[in-house]
């Protein structure tokens, strides 16, 4: 590595130059935004598989594209979505970037892992996109046996690179998780951690408990393809459902592994922006951790039509229902952050409010869904699809692009214009509820999901569902506009501009290549406003000095 | 942007500690730190070998809870002796592993490789006589799924009849409980009752057998494709960590010579060997669960 | 062996974490190699089907905690290690369990269809 | 992918590209419920009830949320940054409150779990006395087979009768969705699964297939006709009547598109999942083994009762087996009606 140079200016960005500089570096900054560039590409792509399908979707019949290209889509999109956008979004790339800085380390305690783990996704993206290419797999993001072990498509580039990302995503979790443990400087006490570090945690559990089942599975399921072992095939004594089980121990929590980080995200973005202190602190930091527990034991509960027994189908279904209770408890405490607060209403915030929004529609819908005989009717129907965008899309993703617009000062040392960014979130949140809404309609009236052709009575709903779709489209492509032009063009960020007190915000933006230029002393939580006042010559606040306040 | 009265040591920083202790990473403040990280990294990792392992653990289980007559019966296609002698193979290697941390801690240099090179060596000794249990699979056509085209029934097998005598084989009696045994445990197919057939069409059809406790066949059960399915799922995804243990063990070994590790600097020795006892571990599970079936 | 945390501390050294003494790892692999012979030897009696089980796990876990304890150090380690594998295996007992209670309840369906279908 | 994509732009542009006619599109009866279809089982009733209740709890809870937020917004709103520091209140704990809305939602959620388990349990516990049906899932289509041996693509079952539905696959997983009923279950291969119900309405409603089962999953649509009075003895007397007394070739084509034949093979020469039926009578096949034959009478059985023995080169071995399901008389009625499609 080239000679560091100590000139003022010198961040993590500038140390050093060259493209090899990025795709050697053991920086977990640079390889958190190596992450989020390539997170982001995946978005649209996956977004671009979804345009196609909203259009197809456009008349009953034939619309667009033929069968075969329709299910192709909606599996890339899936697959895409899942294991290269949301999974690594929030924990892989915002998470390297400002974890370390959070809790006033260094690094993060496996640099070298951490950039295995990018390569590993990097791998595991190519692996999709062969199979995209050759013939794209049409099994939708689920893999069930003995449909995926019999379809003519190139399914086993896209196992293979599941596979490799669901070990990118294990090695994320262990990294964090030990950083968590062991490289927490003298002060930073768990109970004075921020939330988003204590969702890092419960999300660790989860990607180290639940992702090496998918591993296994994915890779007996590519045994299975390639020379029959017959552990899942009814013809040599194997049993298809069993896929299920293995395939849901893995999913169910992965869903918690996707909207975890995101709890994490808008519990920085509340007390900030309603400038005081988080409300019921413990009660989030805990509610993430028994999330993370009970989300292993309720995976039965998208098999209740599957031919799986009743007993399994009730413990199922009870835990399920146990779940929603730290759910709720935190969604109650974000509202209560805002009591008597002073709220600003910047984009990070509106995202974080939709998030709240959008999310709870997600969540009890979710209710339907665990209740054993409704779910009989709601199965496999729009109500799902809408169910999981809700609080995927709804949830995670806003909760993504919160963040990104959260951080986007501290990551990039600039600003991006404010005004555009509350645009951009009004016309998402818009597009969003457009595109989703009338999806519980027509799924609850019994509109089957992954279905190419649809009956005419279902026309209106499909066809306002689309237009929903091509505004958020549009929304995002103005997100995606104005956040790269501000890369050249926004003003330059100060060190704290929405006055967080968390230790990223101690340091410069953007931070120092070894993060803190003095290592931060840790003497009180990481919600105290009380020593944080705007000034605005800075464009930013600033600490008050002892002196002045006494 | 406004920092220019930034402090500007952290060009010197790269150096940090590091001055004392070569092998420290910038972002540690202690070996003592630094160790106690790996090692946690390193049992989070054996944790999820754990779980991958338990996917297999869990078919296993399943299928053996539900058909023990195809584990009961295929078992005697596999041989005990070899896998015993692999799990004495495997737990010696073990010995020579947890004594190389200790000749690292130590900093016994020449120790340190001769125990390595031991573990080395019986890492090979296993995979050999893997090697020799796999090839006679294959030449006996006993292939998870379709492959699956045993040479010779269970009862033809010279363990099957050195344990119950050659008149294992004869046809004589026949009542035994072995039938409703079979039925019991959902062998509903063309349950025969005693069954009379002629050992000649032994496979599939019936085969009696004379009075000699629960592990007599009279016909081979439905599906025990599924048992070598498992089987070689299971040894052959531990095979595969013993392979990648001996590559670690290998790039050790390449290190070890120089004298790189010492009291404050054992890590990858300890990492190391205790991926090598998790992978013994499983074996230890393993043996009993596949060869020694009752 | 004592619990302190000296145990191995007869020596002249300063390793970060413990020094297992050479006699404990004979005393342990013997042990192992020994019980490996008894797991063996236990499988030619007649114990019944479950019985036979029963006692060679009985056996592998014996073996399993002595090599985590004494190989594995975890007798000498920070307690957090300890708790990270026996989650593991928790979670793991879990899936089986659960797996195993829906598989053995429909399995019931599958042998039927094969006696109808005549398979 | 990509290049499929090409082609259909291609197609799409030149228009050509219209809805098949051969797809058999069932009719959805105009609902008396904003949110679900009809109410036509003894089970939809109970189901619905509880939907609403589900629904109205989170409509609830969905609109407080939100009112609380809009409320805190506005109420609490900063005027700007300068003038507004730390909020005047830092009050961040009361463990009253966390216990309230904690307990809160369990006595819903419970309440929610139980009528939800009975139901359950209800819906899955088939009643002694009932008629019973087989349902075959193939791809893609569903065969029904009466208490009588007859078999038709289409479910027909009486009113205010339990029926009984066991359902398997012959390939991979399908899953029978009768939203009118609220019934659903998978048709898993290499086991029965059944599902069961009591019509309480006559009329004609929608079957469809939720389990994604590869291509044409989307067509895999059928319909039950629930009908009044001993009108369903009736019609499965005059449907064995019926098809007796067809001329070969008519009964051929019943089958062809009864029987699915229509999923993978034209009439119209074009290629499918199967080769065509246009002018497949006494043309000469290479098989997949190089072999050339000349398609008769027997090699159009064979291919029907063991599909996998002589595969047409350039195809899949797709083909499902339809050993049992067609009678003699039915299958020469198929060989009449190729003969026809020249
Ligand atoms: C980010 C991902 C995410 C999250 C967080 C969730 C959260 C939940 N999900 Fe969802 N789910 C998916 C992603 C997710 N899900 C996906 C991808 C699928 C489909 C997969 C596929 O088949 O392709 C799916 C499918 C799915 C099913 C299977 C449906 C089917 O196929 O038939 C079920 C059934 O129980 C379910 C339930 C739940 C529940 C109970 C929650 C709970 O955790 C929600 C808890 C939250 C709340 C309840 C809201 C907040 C609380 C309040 C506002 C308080 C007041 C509320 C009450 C009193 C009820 N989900
Ligand atoms: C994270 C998860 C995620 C997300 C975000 C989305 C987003 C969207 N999804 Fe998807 N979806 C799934 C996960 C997700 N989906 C899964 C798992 C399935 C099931 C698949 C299966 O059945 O197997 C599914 C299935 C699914 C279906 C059902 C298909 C069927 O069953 O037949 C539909 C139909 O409408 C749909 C639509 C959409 C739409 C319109 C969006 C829109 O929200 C998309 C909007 C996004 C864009 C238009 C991209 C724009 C991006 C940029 C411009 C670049 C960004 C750059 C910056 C912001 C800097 N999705
Ligand atoms: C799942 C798709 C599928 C269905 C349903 C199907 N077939 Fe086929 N069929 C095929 C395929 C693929 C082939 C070519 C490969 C082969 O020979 O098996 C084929 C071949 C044939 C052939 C030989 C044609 C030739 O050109 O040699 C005949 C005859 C035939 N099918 C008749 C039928 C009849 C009659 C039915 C309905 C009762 C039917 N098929 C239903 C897929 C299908
Ligand atoms: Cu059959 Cu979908
Ligand atoms: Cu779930």
């Amino acid at each position: 590595m080239a000679a560091p140079s100590a000139t003022v200016d010198d961040n993590f960005l500038t140390h050093e130059k060259g493209i090899l500089s990025w795709l050697c570096t053991l920086d977990h900054k640079r390889i958190g935004l190596m992450y989020l560039i390539c997170v982001l590409s995946a978005f649209l792509l996956g977004g671009s598989a979804a345009m196609l399908i909203r259009a197809e979707l456009w008349t009953p019949g034939p619309t667009l594209i033929d069968h075969q290209t329709y299910n192709q889509a909606f599996t890339l999109h899936g697959a895409v979505m899942v294991f290269l956008v949301i999974i690594p979004g929030i924990p892989a790339a915002l998470g390297n970037v400002v974890l370390p800085l959070m809790l006033g380390a260094k690094d993060v305690a496996f640099p070298r892992l951490n950039l295995a783990s990018w390569y590993l996704w990097v791998i595991g993206a190519l692996c999709l996109i062969t199979s995209l290419i050759t013939n794209c797999a049409d099994t939708g993001w689920t893999f069930y046996t003995p449909y995926s072990t019999t379809t003519t498509t190139s399914v086993i580039p896209a196992l293979f690179g599941a596979f490799i990302l669901g070990f990118s995503s294990i090695f994320t979790g262990l990294n964090f998780l030990t950083t968590l443990h062991k490289l927490r400087p003298a002060g930073m006490t768990w109970f004075r951690m921020p939330l988003f570090l204590w969702a890092i945690y419960a999300t660790g559990i989860m990607q180290i408990l639940a992702t090496p089942v998918l591993g296994i599975t994915l890779l007996m399921l590519i045994v299975e393809r390639a020379v029959g072992i017959g552990i899942f095939d009814p013809a040599l004594g194997g049993d298809p459902v069993l896929f299920q089980h293995f395939f849901w121990f893995y999913s169910h929590p992965a869903v918690y592994i996707m909207i975890v980080p995101a709890f994490g995200v808008v519990s920085e973005i509340f007390p900030v922006f309603s400038r005081k202190r988080i409300f019921g602190y413990k009660f989030i930091a805990l509610s993430s951790v028994a999330i993370a527990v009970l989300g292993f034991l309720v995976w039965g509960h998208h098999m209740f039509t599957s031919g799986q027994s009743i007993v399994a189908g009730t413990v199922f279904s009870g835990i399920t229902f146990l779940i929603a209770i730290p759910t709720a408890i935190k969604a109650f405490n974000w509202i209560a952050t805002m009591y008597k607060g002073a709220v600003h209403l910047d984009t990070p915030m509106l995202y974080a409010l939709a998030f709240l929004w959008v999310f709870s529609i997600g969540g009890v819908t979710g209710m339907f869904l665990s209740v054993m005989s409704t779910d009989v009717h709601l199965h496999d129907t729009y109500f799902v699809v809408a169910h999981f965008h809700y609080v995927m899309m709804g949830g995670a993703i806003t909760a993504l692009m919160g963040g990104i617009h959260y951080w986007w000062p501290k990551m990039t040392g600039r600003m991006y214009p404010e005004k555009l960014g509350r645009i951009g979130a009004v016309i998402v949140l818009f597009g969003l509820n457009l595109t989703f809404l009338p999806q519980f309609v027509m799924g609850s009236r019994g509109m089957p999901r992954r279905y190419y052709n649809y009956l005419e009575e279902f026309q209106p709903m499909h066809q306002l569902s689309s237009l929903g779709a091509f505004t958020m489209g549009l929304g995002f492509l103005l997100v995606a506009y104005y956040l790269l032009r501000s890369l050249k063009t926004g003003p330059k960020a100060p060190d704290n501009p929405w006055g967080g007190n968390t230790l990223e915000w101690q340091t410069t933006s953007p931070p120092a290549y070894y993060n803190f230029h003095t290592p931060p002393v840790i003497t009180e939580g990481p919600y105290e406003y009380a020593d944080w006042t705007y000034d605005a010559k800075v464009g930013g606040y600033v600490r008050i000095s002892k002196q002045a306040k006494s | 942007m406004s920092h220019a009265t930034a402090p500007s040591h952290d060009a010197d920083h790269a150096e940090g500690h590091g001055e004392h202790y070569p092998f420290l990473a910038h972002h540690f403040d202690t070996p003592e730190q630094q160790f106690e990280t790996g090692k946690m990294g390193v049992w989070l990792f054996l944790a999820t070998e754990i779980l991958f392992f338990g996917g297999l653990f869990c078919a296993y289980s399943i299928y053996r809870a539900l058909h023990p007559e195809i584990f009961e019966y295929a078992h005697y296609y596999l041989d005990t002796k070899l896998g015993a002698i692999n799990t004495c193979v495997l737990i010696i290697s073990s010995v020579t592993a947890a004594w190389a941390v200790r000749n690292a801690q130590l900093k016994q240099t020449n120790m340190l490789v001769i125990n390595i090179v031991l573990t080395i060596l019986c890492g090979f000794g296993f995979m050999g006589i893997k090697f020799i249990e796999y090839s006679h699979k294959i030449h006996d056509g006993l292939l998870p799924g379709h492959a699956y085209h045993p040479a010779e029934p269970v009862w033809e097998l010279p363990i099957y009849k050195a344990k119950y005598g050659e008149e294992g084989a004869a046809a004589e009696g026949g009542e035994h409980a072995a039938t409703g045994e079979h039925a019991a445990t959902g062998e509903h197919g063309a349950a025969e009752k005693g069954g009379e057939k002629a050992p000649a069409e032994a496979k599939h059809t019936g085969y009696v057998k004379p009075l000699m406790g629960p592990h007599e066949f009279n016909r081979e059960p439905r599906d025990v494709q599924r048992f070598f399915s498992i089987y070689f799922c299971m040894t052959g995804l531990h095979g595969l960590h013993v392979l990648v243990g001996i590559g670690i063990w290998v790039w050790l070994l390449l290190r070890a010579r120089t004298g790189e590790f010492g009291p404050k600097y054992f890590g990858p020795i300890d990492f190391a060997a205790l991926y090598w006892h998790i992978v013994d571990l499983i074996w230890i599970y393993l043996f009993p669960l596949l060869y020694l079936i009752h | 062996m004592s619990d302190s945390k000296n145990a191995g501390h007869d020596h002249d050294h300063d390793a970060i974490g413990h020094v297992t003494p050479p006699g404990l790892l004979l005393l342990v692999g013997g042990t192992l190699l020994f019980l490996t012979a008894v797991t063996v030897w236990v499988t030619m009696a007649d114990l019944g089907r479950t019985g036979n089980l029963i006692v060679a796990m009985v056996i592998a876990t014996i073996k399993a905690t002595m090599v985590c304890t004494y190989f594995m150090h975890l007798k000498w380690d920070k307690p957090f290690n300890a708790v990270v594998f026996a989650s593991s295996i928790l979670f793991v007992s879990l899936f089986i369990t659960i797996a195993l209670l829906d598989k053995s309840d429909y399995e019931g369906d599958i042998q039927e269809m094969n006696l109808l279908e005549g398979k | 992918m990509t290049h499929s994509l090409v082609n259909s732009l291609v197609t799409f542009l030149a228009a050509a590209e219209t809805n098949d006619p051969e797809r058999f599109t069932p009719k959805v009866p105009e609902s008396d419920h904003f949110w679900v279809p009809n109410e036509a089982s003894t089970m939809a009733g109970t189901v619905d009830s509880l939907f609403n209740y589900i629904m109205w709890v989170s409509v609830i809870s969905v609109i407080l949320i939100f009112a609380a937020m809009a409320y805190f917004c506005i109420k609490y709103r900063a005027k700007d940054r300068e003038s507004n520091q730390a909020a005047l209140s830092q009050v961040d704990h009361s463990n009253a409150l966390e216990i309230t809305w904690s307990v809160a939602p369990f006595f819903f959620l419970i309440s929610i779990f139980v009528w939800g388990f009975k139901d359950f349990v209800t819906l899955y516990t088939a009643p002694k006395n009932s008629i019973e049906i087989y349902a075959t899932g193939q791809k893609w289509k569903w065969t029904f087979k009466y208490p009588n041996g007859f078999v038709d693509s289409e479910l027909h079952v009486p009113k205010d009768k339990n029926v009984r539905i066991l359902i398997k696959s012959v390939d991979v997983i399908h899953s029978l969705y009768l939203p009118e009923f609220r019934a659903k279950m998978d048709a898993v291969p290499g086991r029965y699964t059944d599902l069961w119900f009591n019509a309480t309405k006559a009329g004609v409603f929608p079957i469809y297939c939720t389990e994604y089962c590869g291509k044409q999953h989307s067509d895999m649509l059928s319909q039950v006709t629930v009908h009044e009075g001993n009108g369903y003895e009736e019609w499965l007397v005059a449907k064995e009547k019926e098809i007796e007394l067809l001329p070969p070739a008519e009964l051929g084509q019943r089958m062809y598109k009864q029987f699915g034949c229509a999923a993978c093979h034209t009439l119209d020469g074009s290629k499918n999942t199967g080769p065509t039926f246009k002018g497949v009578f006494g043309r000469v096949e290479t098989l997949s083994t190089g072999q050339q034959v000349k398609v008769d009478e027997n090699y159009i059985r064979n291919s029907i009762m063991e599909p996998q023995k002589d595969i047409v080169q350039g195809f899949p071995p797709q083909m499902p087996s339809f050993k049992g399901q067609l009678s003699d008389k039915k299958i020469d009625g198929i060989i009449a009606f190729l003969k026809t499609v020249q």
